[in-house]
């Protein structure tokens, strides 16, 4: 189907029907509960899950399949939140122009750094590209406020008076009037689930950008990015330029990371500059290595799971500690307590920290090899039998 | 006038005279060997040849143009392929991928574009590939990760790998080496066999005499960088200069 | 004139502490080829080294007044440090003070632990594996390190202030023949560059004059045949890197009073690390140090204001210091494709 | 209107930095809402003192308050993201918060195309209640031109009128904005300003901009830093010297012109004699302030910081104007708040001006204390300048450009 | 003190004198792909064995297994050298009790010079022949002494690989296709160092596509076939037995 063979077919539908019930499935605790802490299912997170994730599906296909490291791909996300913003100033809150201006904002943007940064390989380029990303993020903090509204971050003003904005359309973001931050909620029972506009329009547009990010996969265009990592000499000698693939790839990856910025900025339109930072860089490549990197829904996984941590942990407090062991004696209490209070409020961090090691130790193909050991202690299959050539399946078989 | 015309180049490093006043020229469609002692510069000048290198001075024609300057992948694409001393390969890609990638580089030239086409519909690419296997032998290890084969497969991989290019002019540095007897053979008679179909000429380094004289129809010896005699086999292999410096008694 | 010779002090130390903490993350990065994004969190530990040891001796006995009150009506706790109790009020109080230098003693046996624990524990099994697991690992790391650190002193800087003796400033003014008070430059940071100086001097001596340094590349390089020729190669990179944690923890020791620690600073100066070990060139520990100081001495002159104006006028780039490091090393990676003393080879694919 | 209440509960929303430089100061904030929490359900602390008694200390017009946390991490995307997930997963009424400016403009924003009332925390830019001024949103922390306002008297009595002064100044807009404050107060007074170099904010080594105001021909520096930056560049300021130095045949100075309590205590020994101001200080005297010290003392062990205090008193007078308006709706809130003037909850007699939303209240000017008696007990109130002194029309230049806009009540 | 097993009635049919090196049904595999499956034989002392099979049969993995290289991991089997049990030993421990390997792709450390690399094999005990005896047996090294060691030629290389070997006091000597790449004349040297070497008292194990060659030199051969020995006899006997030449060596 759509010019995909039989695996990732079943592959983009499982991601489509995750990416369409997201708003049960995120949800599954009765909203009274004391476990409804952890339901992800509102509409901001869910629309930060498929945003980051097309953020690190984008970034995967530099990285996964060259190998080139960019420790400065958050400036694009930041470029292209701000070319949305700028949409939104000018023309007014539909966010069609925000979105495509935002892609070729960055798309140009990843055109200038990528040729520079690409003349060089390895961690030289690495540093490179964290050298611009942070250039831009210094600039756009204080020299550009004209330009990015500094600290505080671009925002419509309602003296700004955008050209198409009628007095009828909605005074928020919304595409051809369908506004974005409406939700349309669901009660059953003690759930309730909400069903966002917004989400639904990051979610097709991330089913959009997986099924091509599976296609470049495919591709001879991938194949050559995948010979690029595996030895330059050789394709050099083969008669393959390997400057102008690594620059597409380079490129394709700005833009989704600028597609990303452009909802994020759609979603809530406000662009703020630590989203040029390099610990927005650093974001996106842990996300990658941590759903594991080259594979094709490891990035998404690896976002989702960063994102959830950021946002349900950061909010558990003491008082819902207590709240949750309230029947445990104190003497038993109390120590529980005291040692989960390291793990959450501001202690999300220390959980993310030790999830990241805990990870990386014992899943070294990351998440998606996670899914893979459970995949086959449910299927009962014994390792040695996985393929006959004696490499394990994960790498063998870089895009499951 | 041959296909390959090397005029007066020189190359050092450091203090080293790698290359002295190297002139040679390979007829069209013919096998030229280049043998020589450990050192004498014979890779340094296929890494001229191909672009890797640079040479201090002298002129490097292929087919009436010059390569110096060009890029690697620019060279290749005017038809030289090499094989390389330590095998070069993808060794993150399987076999059959391997095989792949030159003829899609043979096909659609240095730089394509095509990020929504799919591997798998290439018909032309894959059958190409997959005869280039059958023709190695190897086909059965198509899905094989390149990098888990032993060092014998290597070197046939890779020969294969230039042959699907269809260069015009072959470069193959030692292409046997640490090949069993069995597999020498077999490449010694693919090679006949390409010369015979297609119109190819051949430059080989090689140190085993075997597959020199089985092959070769012209022979330069280099020594110290600089070309000592250029002959028939039957002419090199009596020439006392030779060996003395390069063939031992055991020749 | 004055103030360019200032400008020049200045990067001198800003340099010796970019090259300091630079020297560290090359013997594990350049060096060793982990990719450690702990580094920081090394270099902050050892702050807190200064910083434990600063409470240890300030370690209080709290008597309960009987009679006064704090204005929310609790008691009022009168403390009195144990080390003036134990040792006299003077003794005591000059321990206390001394605590920034103290801690150097404390620091070197906590560090080359935690190197040890960190290297065997972990790293270990990273030599071999990708570097990007090696980035994930180490960066979950400091995260650890840093949290639990902000969990026991807080997110707020600490101050720890040098002994009273090195508090004052030193007058080069005199000495150069200009104005008494021209040039004026704090004792503490000439013991830093001092320091600094030193502990290069002795990290190259250790790593040039020994064959150390060259198995230990060695190692990195192929570590199999290394092994073949009967090196325990494990062992060695042990020692490198409890050698590097050592640095980086003292490099923090000495950097608390001219910044007061607290538990981020790792973070802030982490990129900036990779920056100028990068800049120097992967694997060259002169390349590192001589990077530290160029991007110090760059960087302090960006921030003198008549240059910062001129760049701001005449070349349309107002707050070229913000930026100025970043610029410097783009030009140098463009220029130089290996930094500026990097060696072939080392992390280039 | 948007998560209007319907059971017996009503939640709130703390947004704080929990990561961060600055997650002491939001521990400290969250503390202050907890314990205003615990007054508004069951009484006692400030209730008592409040001059308005619509809060009985049975939550907010009866229903129970619950609260919700969440972390900034001091940067506007993340304080956005949490403070959505208040208002979408939790069903929040009002956020509070934050503690810094450029988080709490973008939180406002949010807030006010939510529908939800905004409470803002620490915020000492102009542009929170000037430019950046929202219907929904309020502050009760002092600004910048404030600062300038109460400073400058204080700092003309200590050292006179023929000061020459050189300003260290983050490169932000809060830091402008408080450097535009300051310059505008000192020159009023017939200070020169020599110069005033922009500072990066990610700076932790200051030498470099500190060494050159050593010739600069001034004679007091200026550092309008906050936080990390301004501890690191007082430290250093001190370290050359600068203020043994004598300069135009005066005794050189420091002044830091918005001080906080954390901030004192990282810097030290070296904020000995430092002019500084605050919203609020533990030591007045007060009754407001010592109904809050004590029930903050007596809970925790330690004073609370000017920080808490101002999160404290804004959850007491948005629960005070959702009982006198008898309605959750943001608009009935904020038409209750508008104009409103209290005491009772420290500084004084309190205006919370309609035209802009900001609190007009006493402001202290505050000294590092030479022989602090403990370790909460840094800086001394030497001034309490009052009200009127720190007041400036809702059109001042430095407050333009900004529109209050509909209230919007939201869904 | 550790005691050598006995392996009389082991797979051993030439055993004669007690052996020097026992190696004992070995099973190594490379993560999952069982490749050496099940390898015995014995080396006596002053012997050289050479150990022959086609491209991919697993003479590497052998070797590799016996200096304890960490991949193919030994999951099963014994050596023993000198009464050593090396099957609980790491590499360097292995190399520490003198046992050396020249491996098949040389393994010259990028970044040191040739003087470094043969320098870096005399930092752990036992040490043997000095740098300086080295560059007596092939001058070629001594000239390029401060050259990058990847630099040198092929030859150049293995001329250094094995230098490097003979810097360390061993007992057995492991070599890995040491004439690969190596013109004629060297390798008639290389010979030559092999039999002096022999005359020194050290036990060689030798891996060689040029099998003619090794015979020739050696004492005894051992073939394997995919991982397991199919022959265990004297060399002589396998020069003579054309049909096991044709079908495990297809010479
Ligand atoms: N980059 C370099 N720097 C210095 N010397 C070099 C470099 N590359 C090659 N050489 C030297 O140049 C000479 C020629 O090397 P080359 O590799 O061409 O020899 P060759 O004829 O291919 O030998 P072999 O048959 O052993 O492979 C050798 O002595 C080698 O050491
Ligand atoms: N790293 C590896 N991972 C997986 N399989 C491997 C690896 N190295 C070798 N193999 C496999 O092990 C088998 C034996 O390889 P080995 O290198 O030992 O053969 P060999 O007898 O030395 O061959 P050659 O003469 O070609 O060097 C081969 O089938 C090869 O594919
Ligand atoms: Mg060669
Ligand atoms: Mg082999």
């Amino acid at each position: 189907m759509l010019g995909l063979d039989k695996k990732d077919t079943t592959l983009l539908i499982v991601v489509a029907v995750l990416a369409l019930f997201a708003p049960f499935l995120l949800n599954p605790f009765p909203t009274e509960s004391a476990l409804a802490q952890f339901n992800a299912g509102y509409p901001d997170l869910m629309q930060r899950f498929v945003i980051f994730g097309i953020f690190a599906i984008g970034f995967n296909i530099l990285f996964g399949l060259t190998g080139y490291l960019s420790f400065g791909h958050a400036a694009f996300l930041g470029v292209g939140s701000y070319a949305a913003v700028w949409m939104f100033k000018l023309l007014g809150y539909n966010v069609v122009p925000g979105i495509i201006l935002s892609v070729i904002v960055a798309g140009v943007f990843a055109l200038l750094i990528g040729f520079i940064s690409l003349r060089r390989s390895g961690i030289y380029f690495s540093i490179l590209t964290l050298a611009f990303a942070q250039m831009s993020f210094a600039m756009a903090y204080s020299v550009l406020t004209p330009i990015t509204n500094g600290e505080t971050g671009l925002q419509v003003y309602s003296s700004d008076n955008p050209l198409f904005q009628t007095a009828t359309d909605p005074n928020v973001p919304h595409l051809f009037g369908l506004v974005m931050r409406e939700s349309y909620t669901m009660k059953v029972g003690a759930w309730s689930f909400s069903f966002n506009n917004g989400y639904y329009l990051c979610a097709i547009l991330m089913l959009v950008a997986f099924y091509i990010s599976i296609r470049i996969f495919r591709s001879p265009f991938g194949l050559m990015l995948r010979a690029v990592k595996s030895n330059q000499q050789r394709m050099n000698y083969t008669g393959l330029s390997a400057r102008p693939y690594t620059l597409a790839a380079f490129v394709i990856s700005g833009m989704y990371a600028g597609l990303a910025g452009g909802l994020l900025a759609s979603m809530d339109p406000l662009a703020g500059a630590e989203r040029m930072q390099w610990t927005a860089s650093g974001e996106v490549v842990l996300m990658t290595i941590l759903g594991g990197a080259g594979t094709l829904i490891g990035p998404v996984l690896g976002a989702g799971f960063i994102k959830y941590f950021e946002n349900i942990f950061s909010k558990i407090n003491e008082s819902t500690l207590h709240g949750w062991f309230s029947w445990l004696p104190d003497p038993i209490e109390d120590p529980l307590v005291w040692l989960l209070e390291h793990f959450i409020g501001g202690g999300w961090a220390l959980t993310l920290g030790t999830l990241f090691m805990l990870v990386v130790i014992f899943l070294p193909g990351g998440l998606v090899e996670g899914g893979q050991r459970i995949g086959r202690l449910i299927s009962g299959k014994s390792r040695g039998t996985e393929d006959e050539t004696g490499k394990p399946a994960a790498t063998s078989h870089p895009a499951e | 006038m041959g296909i390959l015309e090397v005029k007066n180049v020189n190359k050092r490093f450091g203090g080293l005279q790698a290359l002295g006043n190297v002139n040679l020229s390979v007829a069209e469609n013919t096998v030229h060997a280049i043998i020589g002692p450990n050192g004498a510069g014979k890779s340094t000048l296929l890494n001229v040849l191909v672009g890797k290198l640079i040479p201090d001075t002298g002129s490097v024609m292929f087919d009436g143009k010059s390569v110096l300057g060009r890029a690697p992948y620019e060279i290749n694409q005017m038809g030289i392929s090499r094989v390389f001393q330590t095998p070069e390969i993808f060794g993150d890609l399987t076999v059959m991928e391997n095989m792949m990638i030159p003829c899609f580089a043979k096909r659609d030239g240095a730089f394509e574009l095509n990020p929504l086409a799919s591997v798998g519909k290439q018909t032309d690419i894959v059958e190409r590939a997959e005869q280039m296997l059958i023709d190695m032998k190897m086909i059965d290890k198509r899905h094989m990760h390149a990098a888990s084969m032993s060092r014998g497969d290597k070197r046939r991989l890779e020969i294969g790998m230039c042959l699907s290019q269809q260069p015009r002019l072959l470069l193959l540095d030692e292409p046997t080496a640490g090949m069993a007897r069995a597999d020498t053979n077999n490449t010694i008679d693919l090679l006949k066999q390409i010369k015979a179909e297609r119109d190819i000429t051949i430059a080989i380094i090689e140190h085993d005499m075997h597959v020199v004289f089985s092959l070769a129809e012209r022979i330069t010896v280099l020594a110290q960088g600089t070309p000592l005699v250029e002959d028939t086999p039957d002419k090199i292999k009596g020439h006392p200069k030779v060996r003395e410096a390069y063939l031992g008694e055991s020749a | 004139m004055d103030d360019i010779i200032l400008q020049i002090l200045n990067g001198l130390d800003k340099g010796s502490a970019y090259a300091l903490i630079a020297l560290g993350l090359t013997l594990i990065f350049g060096t060793l080829g982990v990719v450690n994004f702990a580094h920081g969190a090394l270099f902050m530990i050892g702050a807190f080294c200064a910083v434990t040891l600063q409470k240890l001796l300030s370690l209080e006995r709290i008597e309960v007044s009987a009679t006064e009150k704090t204005a929310w009506g609790t008691p009022l706790e009168i403390k009195t440090p144990y080390a003036e109790l134990w040792f006299g009020h003077d003794f005591g109080a000059a321990i206390i003070d001394w605590s920034v230098p103290l801690a150097i003693l404390f620091a070197i046996p906590v560090m080359l632990a935690i190197g040890y624990v960190m290297e065997r524990g972990l790293i270990k099994h990273f030599y071999k594996r990708p570097h990007a697991d090696q980035i994930l690992v180490t960066f979950g790391l400091a995260i650890v390190l840093q949290e639990l650190i902000k969990h026991y002193y807080g997110a707020n800087p600490i101050p720890t202030p040098a002994p009273s003796a090195f508090r004052g400033s030193f007058d080069f003014g005199v000495l150069l023949g200009f104005d008494a008070g021209s040039i004026i430059y704090p004792y503490w940071r000439m013991v830093y560059f001092a320091f600094s100086a030193v502990i290069i001097g002795a990290v190259f001596a250790f790593l040039q004059f020994t064959t150390f340094g060259m198995v230990v590349r060695a190692g990195m390089a192929d570590r199999e045949t290394v092994g073949l020729l009967g090196i325990n190669i494990d062992r060695r990179f042990t020692i490198m890197f409890g050698l590097a944690a050592a640095v980086a923890g003292l490099a923090g020791v000495m950097y608390t009073p001219i910044n007061s620690p607290n538990y981020h600073m790792g973070m802030d100066f982490l990129v900036l690390s990779f920056v100028v070990v990068v800049v120097g060139g992967m694997g060259s520990l002169p390349g590192a140090v001589l990077a530290g100081f160029l991007l110090g001495i760059l960087e302090s002159f960006a921030s003198y204001s008549p240059i910062k104006n001129f760049f701001e006028t005449w070349l349309f780039l107002p707050s070229i210091d913000q930026i100025i490091i970043y610029l410097v090393a783009i030009i140098i990676l463009l220029t130089r494709p290996r930094g500026l003393m990097g060696r072939k080879g080392v992390m280039e694919d | 209107f948007t998560n209007e209440p319907t059971g017996g509960t009503v939640t709130l929303g703390f947004n704080v930095p929990q990561t961060g430089p600055y997650a002491d100061e939001g521990m400290d904030e969250l503390r202050a809402f907890e314990l205003a929490v615990e007054h508004l359900n069951n009484g006692g602390g400030c209730l008592d003192t409040f001059s308005s008694k619509a809060l009985k200390g049975n939550g907010i017009l009866g229903k129970q308050v619950k609260f919700v946390t969440g972390d900034t991490q001091t940067k506007s995307d993340a304080a956005r993201a949490s403070a959505k997930s208040m208002i979408e997963k939790d069903g929040a009424i009002m956020i509070s918060g934050g503690s810094s400016s450029g988080v709490a403009v973008a939180v406002q924003g949010l807030c006010q195309e939510a529908g939800i009332i905004f409470m803002a925390g620490l915020t000492h830019s102009n542009d929170t209640t000037g430019k950046d001024k929202k219907k929904n949103g309020f502050r009760h922390f002092f600004n910048a031109y404030m600062s300038g306002a109460a400073l400058a008297p204080v700092l003309q009595k200590a050292y006179g009128s023929d000061r020459k002064a050189y300003h260290l100044t983050a490169d932000y807009t809060w830091g402008w904005t408080q450097q535009e404050s300051i310059q505008a107060a000192t020159e009023a007074l017939g200070w020169q300003t020599v110069n005033n170099v922009l500072t990066p904010l990610a700076a932790t080594d200051f030498s470099a901009y500190i060494a050159p105001v050593l010739n600069s021909g001034a004679d007091v520096l200026i550092l309008n830093h906050y936080g990390g930056n301004m501890v690191n560049s007082l430290t250093q300021a001190v370290q050359f010297g600068l203020r043994d130095k004598m300069a135009n045949g005066k005794q050189f100075e420091v002044v830091v012109p918005l001080y906080s309590e954390l901030m004192a205590k990282g810097a030290g020994a070296n904020i000995k004699g430092v002019f500084g101001s605050t919203n609020w200080s533990w030591t007045l005297q007060d009754a407001g302030t010592q109904a809050f010290v004590k029930a903050f003392g007596a809970k925790y062990g330690f004073p609370p910081s000017n920080a808490a205090q101002t999160c404290y008193a804004q959850t007491l007078l948005y629960a005070d104007a959702v009982e006198r308006a008898g309605s959750f709706n943001p608009c009935a809130v904020a038409e209750a708040l508008e104009g409103f003037e209290f005491d009772g909850l420290g500084n004084g007699p309190t205006l919370y001006r309609a035209d802009d939303h900001q609190c007009f209240k006493d402001v202290l000017v505050m000294k590092g204390k030479e022989s602090p008696a403990n370790e909460y007990d840094a800086l001394e109130v030497v001034e309490v300048t009052p009200r009127a002194q720190v007041e400036y029309a809702p059109d001042h230049p430095m407050f333009a450009g900004g529109d209050l806009g509909q209230c919007n009540p939201g869904a | 003190m550790n005691v050598k097993p006995d392996f009389s009635n082991s797979a051993n049919q030439a055993a004669t004198a007690p052996a020097f090196l026992s190696v004992w049904d070995l099973h190594a595999y490379y993560g999952e792909s069982y490749i050496v499956q099940g390898v015995s034989f014995n080396v006596h002392e002053g012997e050289i064995l050479a150990l022959l099979g086609r491209n991919g049969a697993g003479k590497t993995s052998t070797l590799r297994a016996i200096a304890r290289l960490g991949n193919p991991e030994l999951r099963h089997g014994e050596i023993w050298l000198d009464h050593q049990p090396l099957h609980s030993m790491t590499s360097y421990q292995a190399a520490s009790v003198g046992l050396g390997l020249v491996p098949e792709d040389r393994r010259i450390i990028p970044g040191l010079t040739v003087e470094e690399n043969l320098q870096l094999a005399q930092i752990a005990p036992p040490i043997g022949w000095s740098i300086d005896r080295i560059y007596e047996l092939f001058p070629r090294l001594g000239e390029r002494r401060k050259q990058e060691g990847v630099t040198l030629s092929g030859g150049e290389q293995q001329m250094l690989a094995i230098g490097r070997a003979l810097c360390r006091d061993i007992k057995v000597l492991l070599l890995d296709e040491p004439y690969e790449g190596l013109a004629p004349v060297i390798v008639d040297e290389i010979e030559k160092t092999l039999i002096k070497i022999k005359e020194l008292g050290i036990t060689t194990v030798i891996v060689e596509q040029n099998a003619v060659r090794a015979l020739e030199l050696s004492d005894r051969a051992v073939i394997l076939d995919t991982g397991s020995v199919v022959f265990d006899g004297s060399a002589a006997e396998v020069l003579e037995n054309e049909e096991l030449r044709a079908e495990y060596l297809a010479i």
